[in-house]
């Protein structure tokens, strides 16, 4: 029995070694340089690929600044005559809400993060209560929802979402072509119902027709039996926006063997992807967006390296380029206000010029749709493959209404 | 007074019955034993008595009442209770605790005043307690009271099998086979087990058992099965004489002897 | 006649063990006042978050393991999760129910679902049972998704209030602004419903859960009517389980069909499995260690699953009582002379 | 015009069918035989799938020599698991499963490291589509249903005519008896693991071409076929292909006709209510 009690007593003394560890672990003071830059996203599950590439692609920028790679040429960045350099920390939500708040607990009140970037809207909605109300500025990588941009949650912004250029395609669509009757396919996820919604009030702006608008379960591998259903309703053109990339090029290939002919519309591809899966000559037609034949130094910038650094086989695409904006205007912010007080740091964002891998002018807009200037534009582009060649039909525009 | 009937009871299993249109009366108070070869029945009959298979056709009438096809747990709740061929316990649980889980039927605890732990509960408990050492005391194991029934030696078992049978208190037990394994002197002071539950409490035995000379010594009347059909029933010694008995059975099997 | 030993005084020993539990309950009460003053240390939100989340964790995995014990596998307990705080949510924000009322309605609810899918279901040995629960879960799942008004639909349903304040006038206004006052809620739940389950364990109904396991047969020849039994206990820790998942709710604000998924069960089999089934410690144990692990290495959360599969295998395959067997295997190791003569003394045939 | 979408439907809900039939073929069969659940059928399912990408695109490969090469290799490897994990725990239901959910993660989230995050595709081998009736089908799909029957028929053939097929269900019928006519338990589990895993081999080596890989693939893969299994009667073979097929019908009909957002859910509560019903699913004996 005292055996017994004596080891019970040595395992107490292991956790409360492992407790003290962890109250330990946040160093943050003692290097008076390093800032945190905290992420919460998907690190496991079936959503790992995207969440992983963005950890990535972040590190990436986040180095960048540290460095003085890209247009910023400097080592870091100076508040009140400090220099300081960012670190980044990203934590993994697994898409479980619990983990979601978890991780921002940890990065908040633990780590003492100030600015934290954040995949999936479900999941930001989850933590956002605590973020707002430490004074976090978020930036939420997801499809924009008016339920979480608004005015009352000042301190959450969005990144240059792309689905939004709906309100751009849509109408360059009825103008420039004789289509008429659209298909909207959309996971059945948060971010596939927003972003179907974004379709949707893009195809209000004009006199298009939706006949097929629905969602199929996002595991889905076979796509035969809803083509089927599609292609009853005779569309123009399918809009399948936001599908994740590996069911993406699925339907692509399996849409060409049911038959069908038309144009598709589809958001932040991963070409290399659709080549090899669906075949390019079956890619014939598809507008791509956004995506240019002539990439920008930056987007050029962001591709070698990555694929330096993480190697082909885990390039997530054009994804890379939407991911990679924020963490340079955030910086610039911090500076320009000479501050790291996040109110101070939201209200200069607001009025800011933006320098980004997609061109200029860049600013942020959204007072017309969501009552506060929260969302970033900056020029879009649209192309389609024609012939087998990529060509640009839309030269950069910008999304107007949300001004 | 007939306690328990059975009315042409057939059981059958892909096409081959294992019971024919059996008829079985058990008086009360008696100790009757069912005997026959490997396969004759026997333990099929019991199954059916419990409820722990639903014969074809015929009827199980027990203090008259119609009690075919009942759940095991309801006959056991009328007042059959059996033990089986195997040694068959709750072999991680002590002796004590075999026999506690026994009075189950006696118990009569409600899940709120379990869980509250109330006063009347903790009274309740130590009842149970006193009970089932009673039991123990009964079939003298209380030296094992505290041992795992894994551990016990085989007669033991046995005999810890029939106490769990008794903690149920039946008005009718049947014995699977009680005896295969004892040695001599296990064998006599199991006999004398089961007549002093049948003397001191009036509940009515059914044995199925191979050692013939024990089921001579134990049982006031035999019934003989062969092929799931009764082919004999009389006292002890009829029995012995029954010619057909000795062709079927006596004579081809070596327990006989 | 080897093994006759000096006859106790039974009814002294029993009284003796009922000391011990006492004792060992006082134990228990020690270290629930120890984490009942952990609030008044520990001020950052982080640490107070982090037991939150362990308490409801346990009451998940202690309810998840008590049905387990009943011989069922059991791959539904995110159905009956969700069940409770979707049930809530929707009876506090539509029904317009405090929210006092709410969870242990909620709680009823699930265990009537219990009911309902308990009785068909669990005389089937395990793995149908399996099955059944798992469709369940992904059933409700369904439902939530297909039917925006009222479950909110993918979205999920967010903007869910807070317990409703409790207010002793002149004395103390709890308002549920604080995460202290979650932290005393999770505790208390917690305490209610280890009681619950220590009783259940402890009591007469224990020791009948127990017999079915050994021996069902036995147990139905003796009058006890084992469906009752395993549907008792899979409605009791249900609701527990439901209620736990009511406060889950109240306490994130946000609840989607995706925090209800089958992964939530796999974590919760991998505590039971990790921690050690046979005893009750065990799975808290297996819930704290492995919770501890994953705020530890959250930085390399990519391998986190990698870890607590490779660590489930690793303790099947060598430690299958789990981490609370341990100290008793390194007990053992110590007095191995002497376990091998009680096994000569067991090994001696009467 | 209805005609043609009426078959074209058909079709689909045929290769369907065949699909999950023969992903819960290998699934069933340990079920059956062993009376376990082997979760990590869906990890072999996605290592069958990984290997026609390593052994075709990187290897270059013909599909059709891959193709025994990938089944064999993963075969192997379920023996290997069998002698290694499964054997010392083989009494122990309850921790068979959890050792088999274990395995099945560990070996999904290693994938990510060892294959990468980008989706794996395999290259088609028959390009092009089969018209009949106004109705398509791909010639890579039709070659799955064909392969995939074959595979049901030869596992047939191998249960019912062949000496270690008997043994293997005498084994399941009564181990005892089994082992007295000389066939023993080990040769019986590891043949089992053998021919188990083989087949969610084959079946991850026939759709790698039609579908896309991930390593977790698998996991929502092993879900589809316990729903199969479980309509069907855990452990019956001809009750798995039925309610695979079944499922497929389902599935294809409500998907054209209602839509694809309801259909998964119907199929849930379909199988859930069946079983209540008849929780023995089609084909299944009452194991109480």
């Amino acid at each position: 029995m005292k055996a017994r009690a004596m080891i019970w007593g040595k395992i107490l003394m292991v956790v409360a070694g492992c407790l003290l560890l962890l109250t330990g672990a946040p160093a943050a003071e003692d290097q008076p340089k390093e800032v945190l830059l905290g992420g919460i996203t998907a690190l496991s599950g079936p959503a790992a690929p995207w969440g992983i590439g963005m950890q990535n692609t972040w590190q990436m920028a986040v180095d960048d600044i540290n460095n003085g790679g890209w247009w910023w040429q400097k080592k870091g960045f100076t508040v009140d005559g400090q220099k300081y350099n960012w670190k980044l920390t990203v934590y993994d939500h697994a898409f479980d809400a619990a983990k979601a708040v978890s991780a921002a607990n940890r990065l908040i009140s633990r780590d003492g993060v100030k600015y934290i970037f954040a995949f999936d809207g479900g999941m930001i909605k989850a933590f956002q209560p605590i973020s707002e109300r430490a004074k976090v500025l978020t930036v939420a990588y997801a499809s924009p929802g008016k339920d979480y941009i608004n005015p009352q949650n000042f301190y959450t912004w969005m990144y240059g979402v792309d689905c939004i250029a709906a309100v751009i395609f849509y109408p360059w669509l009825e103008k420039n072509t004789a289509y008429k009757r659209i298909a909207i396919l959309e996971p059945d996820h948060w971010t596939g119902h927003t972003t179907a919604e974004a379709s949707r009030f893009g195809i209000s702006k004009t006199q298009l027709e939706i006949v097929f608008d629905e969602y199929f379960p996002p595991d889905t591998t076979d796509f035969y039996p809803i083509l089927t259903r599609i292609i009853k309703t005779k569309p123009d053109l399918i809009d399948i926006g936001n599908v994740d990339p590996a069911a993406r090029a699925l339907f692509v290939k399996q849409a060409r063997e049911m038959g069908f002919k038309g144009p598709m519309y589809l958001i932040t591809p991963d070409i290399a992807n659709l080549k090899s899966v669906a075949g390019w000559e079956n890619c014939e037609g598809l507008y791509f967006l956004p995506y240019e034949i002539e990439l920008t130094p930056g987007q050029k910038h962001i591709e070698k390296v990555y694929i330096e650094r993480y190697g082909e086989e885990n390039w997530i695409g054009s994804l890379a380029y939407l991911l990679w904006d924020f963490a340079f205007w955030l910086t610039q912010a911090i500076e320009e206000a000479g501050s790291f007080d996040t109110t101070a740091v939201c209200n200069h964002l607001e009025k800011m010029k933006l320098k980004s891998v997609f061109g200029e002018p860049a600013y942020f807009a959204g007072q017309g749709y969501y009552g506060i200037n929260r969302m970033p534009l900056y020029p879009y582009n649209v192309c389609q493959v024609q012939k087998g060649q990529l060509v640009q039909v839309i030269t950069g525009a910008y999304a107007d209404y949300l001004k | 007074m007939t306690q328990l009937e059975l009315q042409k009871v057939s059981k059958f299993f892909g096409g081959l019955a294992a019971i024919s249109r059996l008829d079985l009366q058990v008086q009360q108070g008696e100790i009757i034993g069912l005997i026959g070869p490997n396969g004759a029945g026997k333990t099929t009959t019991f199954n059916v008595i419990t409820g722990e298979l639903r014969p074809n056709e015929g009827e199980v009438i027990f203090e008259g009442q119609d009690i075919t096809g009942l759940r095991p747990h309801q006959v056991a709740t009328l007042g059959i209770v059996r033990t089986y061929q195997l040694v068959t316990l709750f072999p991680g649980y002590t002796a004590l605790k075999n026999v506690l889980v026994g009075l189950h039927l006696g118990a009569r605890i409600g899940f709120a005043e379990a869980i509250l732990n109330s006063r009347s509960h903790q009274r309740k408990e130590l009842h149970l307690y006193r009970q089932a050492q009673e039991i123990l005391n009964f079939f003298n194991l209380q030296a094992v009271a505290d041992e795992p029934a894994e551990n016990l030696p085989h007669g033991l078992q046995r005999k810890l099998g029939v106490a769990i049978a008794l903690a149920a208190r039946p008005k009718m037990l049947l014995l699977d086979e009680p005896l295969t394994g004892m040695n001599p002197n296990e064998v006599l002071e199991m006999i004398a087990t089961i007549r002093r539950i049948r003397d001191r409490n009036g509940i009515t035995v059914v044995v199925v058992e191979h050692n013939m000379r024990a089921v001579m010594a134990l049982c006031e009347r035999i019934v003989v099965i062969n092929f799931g059909v009764r082919i004999a029933e009389g006292a002890p010694q009829d029995i012995q004489a029954n010619k057909q008995v000795v062709e079927a059975y006596l004579g081809s099997d070596s327990h006989a002897a | 006649m080897t093994r006759v030993r000096p006859d106790p005084d039974r009814q002294g020993k029993f009284l003796g063990e009922m000391k011990a539990q006492q004792k060992s309950r006082l134990y228990f009460l020690g270290l629930f006042v120890l984490l009942g003053l952990v609030p008044l240390v520990l001020r950052s939100e982080y640490y107070l978050h982090v037991l939150i989340a362990m308490f409801y964790h346990v009451i998940y995995a202690t309810t998840y393991r008590f049905i387990l014990r009943t011989g069922q596998f059991h791959f539904g307990a995110h159905a009956f999760v969700g069940i409770g705080a979707y049930a809530s949510v929707l009876l506090v924000m539509r029904a317009g129910w405090s929210f006092w009322l709410a969870m242990p309605a909620a709680g009823l609810i699930a265990a009537f679902f219990a009911v309902l899918i308990g009785y068909p279901t669990l005389r089937l040995k395990g793995i149908y049972f399996a099955i059944i629960t798992w469709g369940f879960g992904d059933t409700l799942r369904f439902i939530y998704m297909r039917f925006k008004e009222p479950f909110g639909g993918p979205l999920g349903i967010f903007a869910i209030p807070g317990p409703n304040p409790i207010t002793i006038p002149g004395l103390i206004t709890i308002d549920f602004s604080q995460k202290t006052h979650f932290y005393f809620l999770a505790l208390a739940l917690m305490i209610v419903t280890l009681y619950i389950l220590h009783r259940m364990e402890q009591s007469r109904f224990g020791l009948i859960f127990g017999a079915i396991r050994e021996g069902d047969r036995l147990a139905r020849a003796v009058g006890i009517n084992i469906m009752n039994y395993k549907v008792l206990a899979f409605a009791v820790c249900s609701g527990l389980g439901a209620m736990a998942g009511s406060f889950y709710a109240h306490y994130t604000y946000y609840i989607s069909p995706l925090d209800f998924s089958v992964l939530l069960t796999i974590y919760l089999a991998i505590y039971t499995v990790v921690g050690g089934q046979e005893r009750y410690a065990g799975v808290i144990v297996g819930t704290v260690v492995l919770m501890l692990a994953g705020e530890v290495f959250a930085g390399y959360s990519h391998y986190q699953l990698l870890m607590y599969s490779g660590f489930l295998i690793v303790i099947l395959l060598f430690l299958p009582g789990g981490l609370i067997s341990l100290p008793g295997l390194l007990t053992r190791v110590g007095s191995r002379a002497e376990e091998k003569e009680g096994e000569k003394f067991r090994n001696d045939p009467a | 015009m209805e005609i043609t979408e009426l078959i074209q439907i058909t079709v689909n809900a045929i290769s369907i069918g065949a699909i999950y039939a023969l992903l819960a073929l290998g699934l069933t069969l340990l079920f059956g035989i062993m009376d376990i659940l082997f979760f990590a059928h869906g990890a072999m399912y996605m290592l069958g799938a990984y290997a026609a990408y390593y052994l075709c695109t990187k290897l270059g490969l013909n599909y059709f020599v891959a193709l025994p090469i990938g089944v064999i290799l993963i075969g192997l490897i379920g023996v290997v698991m069998e002698k290694g994990l499964f054997r010392p725990i083989r009494n122990d239901h309850v921790a068979i499963i959890f050792l088999a959910i274990g395995l099945n993660w560990f070996l999904e989230s290693t994938g990510f490291v060892v294959f990468g995050l980008r989706p794996k595709p395999v290259a088609s081998v028959f390009t092009g589509q089969a018209h009949f009736f106004g109705a398509t089908i791909s010639w890579e799909r039709a070659v799955v249903v064909l392969i995939g029957l074959l595979a049901v028929l030869a596992l047939y053939f191998f249960l019912m005519k062949t000496r270690w097929g008997l043994g293997m269900r005498a084994f399941a019928e009564d181990p005892l008896t089994a082992e007295l006519q000389g066939i023993s338990n080990d040769t019986v589990c590891s043949l089992g693991f053998l021919i188990g895993c083989g087949l969610a081999a084959l079946a991850g080596l026939l759709v790698a071409p039609i579908f896309i890989l991930t390593p977790t693939m698998g996991s929502h893969a092993v879900l589809i076929s316990l729903l199969v299994i479980g309509l069907g009667g855990l452990g019956s073979i001809p009750g798995a292909l039925i309610s695979a097929f079944i499922i497929g019908i389902i599935e294809s009909f409500g998907t054209s006709y209602l839509g694809a957002d309801i259909t998964w859910g119907m199929i849930f509560i379909f199988v859930i209510i069946f079983l209540i019903i008849r929780p023995t699913g089609i084909m299944g004996v009452v194991r109480e």
